[in-house]
């Protein structure tokens, strides 16, 4: 581009002359991408030293055919293909994150073709979809796999007392309760990404303070966690488990922390994520407790997606100054 | 103390250290002056003057049409050199009177006769801010003898003097307020005089600690005023947004601050009003921050209104090698400039040089729903909806959400991780839905 | 309890639409704007609740008891048919709002396999009188519920990008393959 | 007046052109719920079809005779009558078949289809017409659950007709015998009926405008835009 | 009036042949509906009891419930039908048992809708044949991924661990019942 230097001032002269604001917050779609990638670095760190370096293949089958999907769909569609706008990588990612340790990489490969075509091309691209795109995929994968989906590998430095079994179905089908600083460190049974809640804490917060996920979402689904399962414990606590071990046991927090918050799938208005949170919360506590499978972090969240459009609607905020009755 | 503020808002990067510290110059008169017929909000001002006519500054060379308009006054000694369309700060071309500088003429400007603050009622306070061409200096440019004088039925209880300068880059208010702050405090009485209010509030961004010690302590010897130091966060400065903060009171969609009973001015205007009464002088100089990373010298600047922007560019030692942008106005609401013999207008706040680095945006991508922009809106809309209704044509939608209350302030495009010309869209819509609103009125 | 199970089961664990793929044409019709997709789920509720009443009249006072089983299907429609057509009569000259909010859906409403479906379901399963109004209600409530979600996605859908050649129908069914996606995670509750 | 239309067409617009489902998207429910295999899938389609034969043959016969304010409550009868023939020839001679259809045979009565094939055809035609009429619906309903049914099948359980014919290293996805499969694929198989559909009209427009263009009759080709 | 008329005898008609001939139609299918029905109950019967030869139903017992007589008509046993909750609906199903009620002879499932493929392994062989000679006290029980080692444990169907643990609640709910029965004298 021509800079304003080369030319005499007094001349008539072009420049860039987009209009206001002229300055910008220097965020950019791939940029907030590439943080949450970032951000998911230790969860993965945990997972690889968890249960094993074939991890490393699920992961990049997720990320490759992901990003393929997109690209691919991209060029059906005659629109511009965006390999490294890294929302595509990213799903793949998140995807591989919750799927069970030694998953088949070819089921791998489907689920993120599902999720890129089915849970976002399909709606129109980035920006577009209803429903979290990697949860779809994993969502797919359950229905049609539910057999593989659900068998747990022992990670590597298992103490005796910790089963292949999740944390969460040891409780459901054997009332056993794994102690909450195996759940912390990560050295139980479950998907890759949600082991270690440390991992997950760590990016977690990352992200909150750059300000990229907004911390109404999570906090909201703990809060919503502890009142509503805490419900249920205070009634029984032999038979209910408690708010603590909901909150650390399962991908709750990876639930949480990354996926709940897709920008994309979550309300605009600071009141409808409260809304959200909580409802996550609520639907996970019934499927937990009563419903026939031991987790429902991503069933919740989905269910929860499909609420969006309307919360958003119904959180519009009040128009400054307009009158309360005056809301449309 | 509790930091008065409103919900939203955003806090971009201020680069205020640029100029803040710059004490005001006085350019000398350029080549020659543009001085386009329309400087103000309302009808075209009416030229009295003809090509070869000699004028002195302070010469009356357009008067006021209607009741929302301004007389306009010569800023130099010269020629009428032609009288024709000549491109503005705002991109279109208006009619305007080009004068020639006298460089050898020795005639003082002319000057009205002063008047006793003291003595003066409001009704000579008013006809002295009209014939003095007195516009608003926080950028709106609406007549300010409009606002002095509010029709009966609207009872006004505070006026506030707005010191936010809440638009990155901008020290002209900060300059006055720590360069004149007993004229300015004279200035601020008038106004109160003239809409018989007691109560004065000056609301400044707690960014200006020097100018909020400085006024607190010259306020303490008048009754009636004080001193609001205000949360850092645009638009502060916006009306709505500072009589929330001030008052508590929301103006409601098309209504006017003074429905709430509030009427602001900004710091220049005030001192615009003092030097017309007290010093008899008309407004034919422009107060401005010049700045940005790509000029030279970046300054605090007294220019004769007309001066081409080119002029003042020059006088600040030109543009860095990186410079890609001008702007008239601050970052966020200014205009960029294609013609750089464009003049200062009246109301002008700040000619602003940007670096590829200060403006760069990154591709744009569609919505991420990420709601910054919702939670950034100081009134409350929802932008993404906005912009989106605009870009499909759903104009029905638009108007539904409120599309024709946005002050179009920028700040949901400054949070845009996406990217969308938020603003720009939103303008669109909202002159699509003002024109089907007016439609069906005829109709 | 026995009722509370009823009702959630027929209302979210095996929704009519999305588990049972009763009342699809509807579903599919009627939801894409939020307004119409309520009080169609008002008026399917409505008409479900009188239909779960009356056919369990039908059949355990009259068909049975005569060993008349085999007009079960004709006897059915055609008593729910008069009976709405009935209901729409008095609405009309008893609320005019009310009408205009539903009464305009209840005329489409009986040539529609929910409600037959429902009628049927009742039946075969041996519910009471109780239990089957409730059943009656929990099936109305989910089919509200769907028509609702997917009118709140759908009004969202028109703001998005979605492929001309699946924009209406098609991505329609695909949300709510992705919904009973969703639901399977009550599967177990019963 | 009325277009005469050749009776092969009378018979092939139902399979491709207004294919009840694929294209009018009417009989949903029954398309979606049954077609967990291809026979399923085949004999609801046959089932459905025999009802929408007799009952058009029979109105179109006594069209004459029915008062219009009494139509949809004889069509209803006459078809629920046939309905309950075929279910209870089912129950009684296929309880097995019956029995995997379950209340979807019952349910043909509501579909759309056949009485929105009374109301808009049979009541106004000869039954020879009525009858072709009826073959065509009912064949392009058939083919479109058969079409449905097999891809379910084959991809969920592997089997075609209940003969494997995927390898035994494909492991079944569960998904697509499942509701959420049976939404997914109609819905798929939907977008890409509109994909051909589109690509054949566009074909179609770009032929007539070269066709115009040869001719030299530009002006017939704005007709066509603006149509 | 004539309208009226006709629109009257038109739909009488229509509904008087609709009703005659649907009741031919149910004349000539209803008894083979019930044959049907009955032939299905019979075999299942005696799939569950290999040894019957004929079997009589039980009433008042508050459920479905059979006496199986062997060739010799000795009391063989009984048959019995019972349902509760899976994991996505009823569980309906039929199992033979020894004259003590102690051994159980086989199982078989009559209704259910568990996810094809998955829960509804519990009709086939493998999951099945586990409950012939089974006993039934004090109750039958359940191990998860390891073989059983008591002669009142069956192993639980990998992936359908909830479907697996409701056909034994029902089991051991109808045995219970049935066992009730007995000592309130209702089996006589
Ligand atoms: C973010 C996230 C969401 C998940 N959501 C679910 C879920 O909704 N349902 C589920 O069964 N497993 C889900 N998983 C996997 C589970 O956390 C858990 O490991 C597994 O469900 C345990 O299943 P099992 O006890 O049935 O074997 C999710 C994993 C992650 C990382
Ligand atoms: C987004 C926005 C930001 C503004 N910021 C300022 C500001 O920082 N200082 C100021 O004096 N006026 C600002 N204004 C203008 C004020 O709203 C108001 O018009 C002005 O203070 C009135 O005074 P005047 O008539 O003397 O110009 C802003 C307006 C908008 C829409
Ligand atoms: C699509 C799907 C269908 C399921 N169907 C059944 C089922 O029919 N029966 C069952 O017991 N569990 C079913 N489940 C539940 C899980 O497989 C559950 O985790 C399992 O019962 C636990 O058994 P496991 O510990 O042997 O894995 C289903 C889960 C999914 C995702
Ligand atoms: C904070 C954050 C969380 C995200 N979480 C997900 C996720 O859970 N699943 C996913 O597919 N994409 C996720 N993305 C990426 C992106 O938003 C997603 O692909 C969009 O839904 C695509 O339109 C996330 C992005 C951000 C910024
Ligand atoms: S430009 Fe308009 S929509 Fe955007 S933040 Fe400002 S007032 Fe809100
Ligand atoms: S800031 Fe931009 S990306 Fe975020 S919601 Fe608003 S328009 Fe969408
Ligand atoms: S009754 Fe109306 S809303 Fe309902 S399916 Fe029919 S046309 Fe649609
Ligand atoms: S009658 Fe049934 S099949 Fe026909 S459109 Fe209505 S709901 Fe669909
Ligand atoms: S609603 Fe039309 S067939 Fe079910």
């Amino acid at each position: 581009m021509e800079t304003l230097a080369q030319t005499e001032t007094k001349q008539k002269v072009y420049f860039d002359l987009t209009t206001s604001p002229h300055l910008h917050s220097g965020w950019s779609t791939s940029k907030v991408m590439w943080f949450v990638n970032l951000a998911l670095a230790p969860s993965i760190a945990a997972a690889l030293v968890f249960f094993g370096l074939y991890q490393i293949l699920i992961i990049l089958t997720a990320v490759i055919f992901a990003v393929g999907t997109e690209a691919l769909i991209q060029f059906i569609r005659k629109k511009e293909i965006t390999w490294f706008d890294g929302s595509a990588a990213l799903t793949g990612l998140l995807l591989a994150l919750t799927l069970p340790p030694n998953f088949s990489l070819s089921a791998t490969a489907i689920g993120s073709i599902v999720a890129i075509g089915l849970g976002k091309q399909i709606f129109g691209g980035i920006g577009y979809n209803i429903f979290n795109p990697a949860l779809v995929g994993r969502a797919f994968l359950q229905a049609a796999f539910p057999v593989q989906i659900t068998t747990w590998t022992k990670p590597n430095f298992a103490v005796d007392s910790v089963s292949s079994a999740t944390p969460l179905a040891a409780f459901k089908f054997d009332k056993f309760i794994t102690d909450t600083s195996s759940l912390a460190l990560g050295n139980v049974g479950g998907s890759l990404g949600e082991t270690s809640a440390l991992a997950v804490l760590i990016g977690g917060i990352f992200l909150i303070v750059v300000g990229i996920v907004n911390w109404r979402i999570p906090v909201s689904m703990i809060i919503g966690m502890f009142f509503f399962s805490g419900i249920f414990w205070l009634i029984n606590p032999q038979q209910y488990p408690s708010p603590v071990f909901q909150i650390f046991a399962g991908s709750f927090l990876f639930g949480a922390m990354f996926m709940a918050t897709d920008w994309v799938t979550s309300p605009i208005t600071n009141k409808g994520m409260w809304i959200f949170g909580l409802g996550i919360s609520l639907v996970l506590v019934v499927i937990r407790i009563f419903g026939g499978l031991p987790e429902g972090v991503m069933y919740s969240i989905l269910i929860m997606n499909a609420f969006v459009p309307m919360i958003n609607r119904f959180t519009r905020p009040r128009t400054f100054g307009a009158l309360k009755e005056e809301k449309k | 103390m509790a930091i008065s503020t409103f919900n939203g808002g955003i806090h971009p990067p201020e680069y205020k250290e640029l100029t803040e510290n710059c004490a005001f110059e006085i350019m000398p008169s350029p080549e020659e002056i543009i001085l386009p017929v329309s400087q103000h909000l309302g009808k075209d001002a009416q030229p009295v003057v003809k090509k070869g006519d000699e004028v002195f500054a302070g010469q009356l060379v357009a008067k006021a049409e209607g009741f929302i308009s301004a007389p306009i006054h010569s800023s130099v000694t010269g020629k009428v050199l032609s009288i024709g369309k000549e491109v503005t700060p705002s991109g279109f071309p208006k009619d305007s009177i080009i004068i020639k500088t006298d460089k050898n003429s020795s005639a003082e400007k002319i000057l009205l006769p002063p008047l006793d603050p003291e003595t003066i009622t409001p009704d000579e306070i008013r006809q002295r801010v009209a014939e003095a061409g007195i516009v608003g200096q926080g950028g709106a440019a609406f007549p300010t003898y409009v606002k002095l004088s509010p029709p009966k039925d609207k009872q006004i209880d505070v006026v506030i003097l707005n010191g936010c300068e809440c638009e990155p880059y901008l020290t002209r208010d900060y300059r006055f307020m720590i360069e004149r702050p007993d004229d300015l405090i004279e200035g601020f009485k008038l106004i109160l005089k003239a809409l018989g209010v007691n109560r004065g509030v000056i609301g400044i961004e707690n960014n200006k600690p020097e100018a909020i010690r400085i006024l607190s302590e010259k306020v303490k010897s008048h009754s009636g005023l004080e001193v609001i130091s205000l949360k850092t966060k645009y638009p502060q400065g916006a009306e709505k947004m500072l009589i929330k903060a001030v008052t508590g009171r929301e103006v409601p969609p098309g209504k006017l601050p003074m429905d709430v009973g509030a009427v602001i001015q900004n710091i220049g205007t005030a001192l615009a009003i003092y030097d017309a009464i007290v010093k008899g002088e008309v407004l034919i100089t422009a107060a401005l921050t010049v700045s940005g990373k790509g000029i030279k010298n970046p300054k605090n600047l007294l220019v004769p209104v007309g001066t081409p922007i080119h002029d003042v560019i020059d006088y600040c030692g030109g543009v860095t090698e990186d410079a890609v942008k001008i702007v008239v106005g601050g970052p966020m609401m200014g205009v960029a400039q294609f013609d750089l013999h464009a003049p200062v207008l009246k109301a002008t706040s700040g000619i602003l040089v940007l670096t590829k680095e200060e403006v760069e945006k990154s591709p744009e991508t569609p919505c991420l729903r990420c709601g910054q922009c919702v939670g950034a809106c100081p009134l409350n809309l929802v932008p993404t909806k906005l912009a989106r209704y605009s870009q499909l044509q759903k104009y029905e939608e638009a108007e539904g959400a409120d599309i024709t209350v946005c002050m179009e302030c920028g700040t949901c495009a400054y949070t845009c991780p996406a990217n969308i010309p938020l603003v720009q869209w939103i303008r669109l819509g909202k002159q699509k839905v003002l024109q089907m609103q007016r439609e069906r009125v005829t109709n | 309890m026995e009722l509370f199970i009823i009702f959630i089961s027929a209302a979210i664990v095996n929704n009519f639409v999305l588990a049972y793929f009763l009342g699809i044409c509807p579903f599919v019709g009627v939801s894409n704007k939020l307004s119409s997709a309520t009080s169609m789920g008002m008026a399917t509720t409505f008409v479900m609740v009188i239909t779960a009443i009356v056919s369990w009249l039908l059949y355990n006072l009259v068909l049975i008891p005569y060993n008349l089983a085999f007009l079960q299907i004709p006897s059915f429609i055609l008593v729910i048919a008069s009976l709405v057509q009935f209901v729409e009569m008095v609405i009309k000259k008893v609320s005019q709002p009310l009408y205009r909010a539903l009464g305009i859906f209840l005329p489409l409403i009986t040539t529609n396999c929910a409600i037959l479906g429902l009628a049927l379901f009742g039946s075969m399963r041996e519910y009471s009188f109780l239990e089957n109004v409730i059943f009656g209600l929990g099936a109305g409530a989910g089919f509200t519920l769907a028509l609702v979600i997917m009118a709140g996605i759908r009004e969202e859908l028109d703001l998005a990008d979605v492929p001309k050649p699946f924009q209406g129908a098609p991505i329609t069914l695909i949300v709510a393959g992705i919904l009973a996606l969703a639901f399977m995670g009550f599967a177990g509750m019963i | 007046m009325k277009k005469q239309v050749t009776l092969s067409k009378e018979f092939l617009k139902g399979v491709w052109d207004n294919n009840p489902v694929l294209k009018q998207l009417l009989g949903l429910c029954p398309t979606l719920a049954v077609t967990v295999s291809a026979i399923n899938g085949l004999a609801m389609g046959l089932a459905a079809t025999f009802v929408l034969v007799m009952a058009s043959l029979l109105i179109s016969t006594i069209r004459k005779i029915i008062p219009p304010q009494v139509r949809i409550a004889s069509f209803i009868v006459i078809i629920a009558t046939f309905v309950t023939i075929v279910d209870l020839v089912m129950k009684a001679k296929f309880p097995d078949l019956s029995k995997a259809l379950g209340p979807f045979i019952p349910l043909i009565v509501v579909n759309c289809v056949i009485l929105g094939r009374q109301e808009a055809f049979a009541s106004k035609n000869n039954p020879g017409r009525a009858f072709l009429d009826a073959i065509g619906m009912g064949a392009g309903f058939t083919i479109a659950l058969l079409v449905l049914g097999g891809i379910r099948e084959i991809i969920g359980s592997r089997t075609f007709f209940g003969l494997q014919i995927m390898p035994d290293q494909f492991e079944p996805w569960l998904i697509m015998i499942l509701p959420a499969g049976a939404f997914l694929t109609l819905g798929l198989l939907l977008g890409a009926v509109n994909v051909y559909a589109d690509r054949k009209k566009r074909l179609e427009h770009e032929s007539l405008v070269a066709h115009y263009k040869r001719v030299g009759r530009e002006e017939l080709i704005e007709e066509l835009e603006v149509k | 009036m004539n309208k009226v008329v006709q629109m009257l005898l038109v739909l009488t008609s229509i509904g008087i042949i609709s009703g005659g001939l649907l009741a031919v139609v149910s004349g000539w299918a209803d008894p083979l509906i019930a044959a049907n029905q009955k032939a299905a109950t019979e075999a299942a019967i005696f799939r569950v009891k290999p040894e019957g030869k004929k079997y009589e139903q039980i009433k008042n017992a508050g459920f479905e419930l059979y006496k199986v007589m062997n060739e010799n008509d000795q009391n063989s046993g009984y048959a019995l039908v019972y349902q509760g909750n899976g994991f996505s609906g009823k569980i309906r199903l039929i199992a033979g048992l020894s004259e003590d009620l102690n051994n159980i002879s086989a199982i078989e499932v009559l209704d259910q809708v568990e996810t094809p493929g998955l829960g509804t392994k519990i009709v086939e062989e493998p999951f099945t044949s586990q409950f012939l000679k089974l006993e039934t006290s004090p109750k039958i029980d359940w191990v998860k991924g390891e073989k059983p080692d008591k002669p009142n444990e069956i192993q639980t169907i990998t992936g359908a661990t909830i479907s697996s643990k409701a056909v034994v609640a029902i089991l051991n709910d109808g045995i219970s019942r049935l066992k009730k029965l007995r000592e309130s004298g209702g089996l006589k």
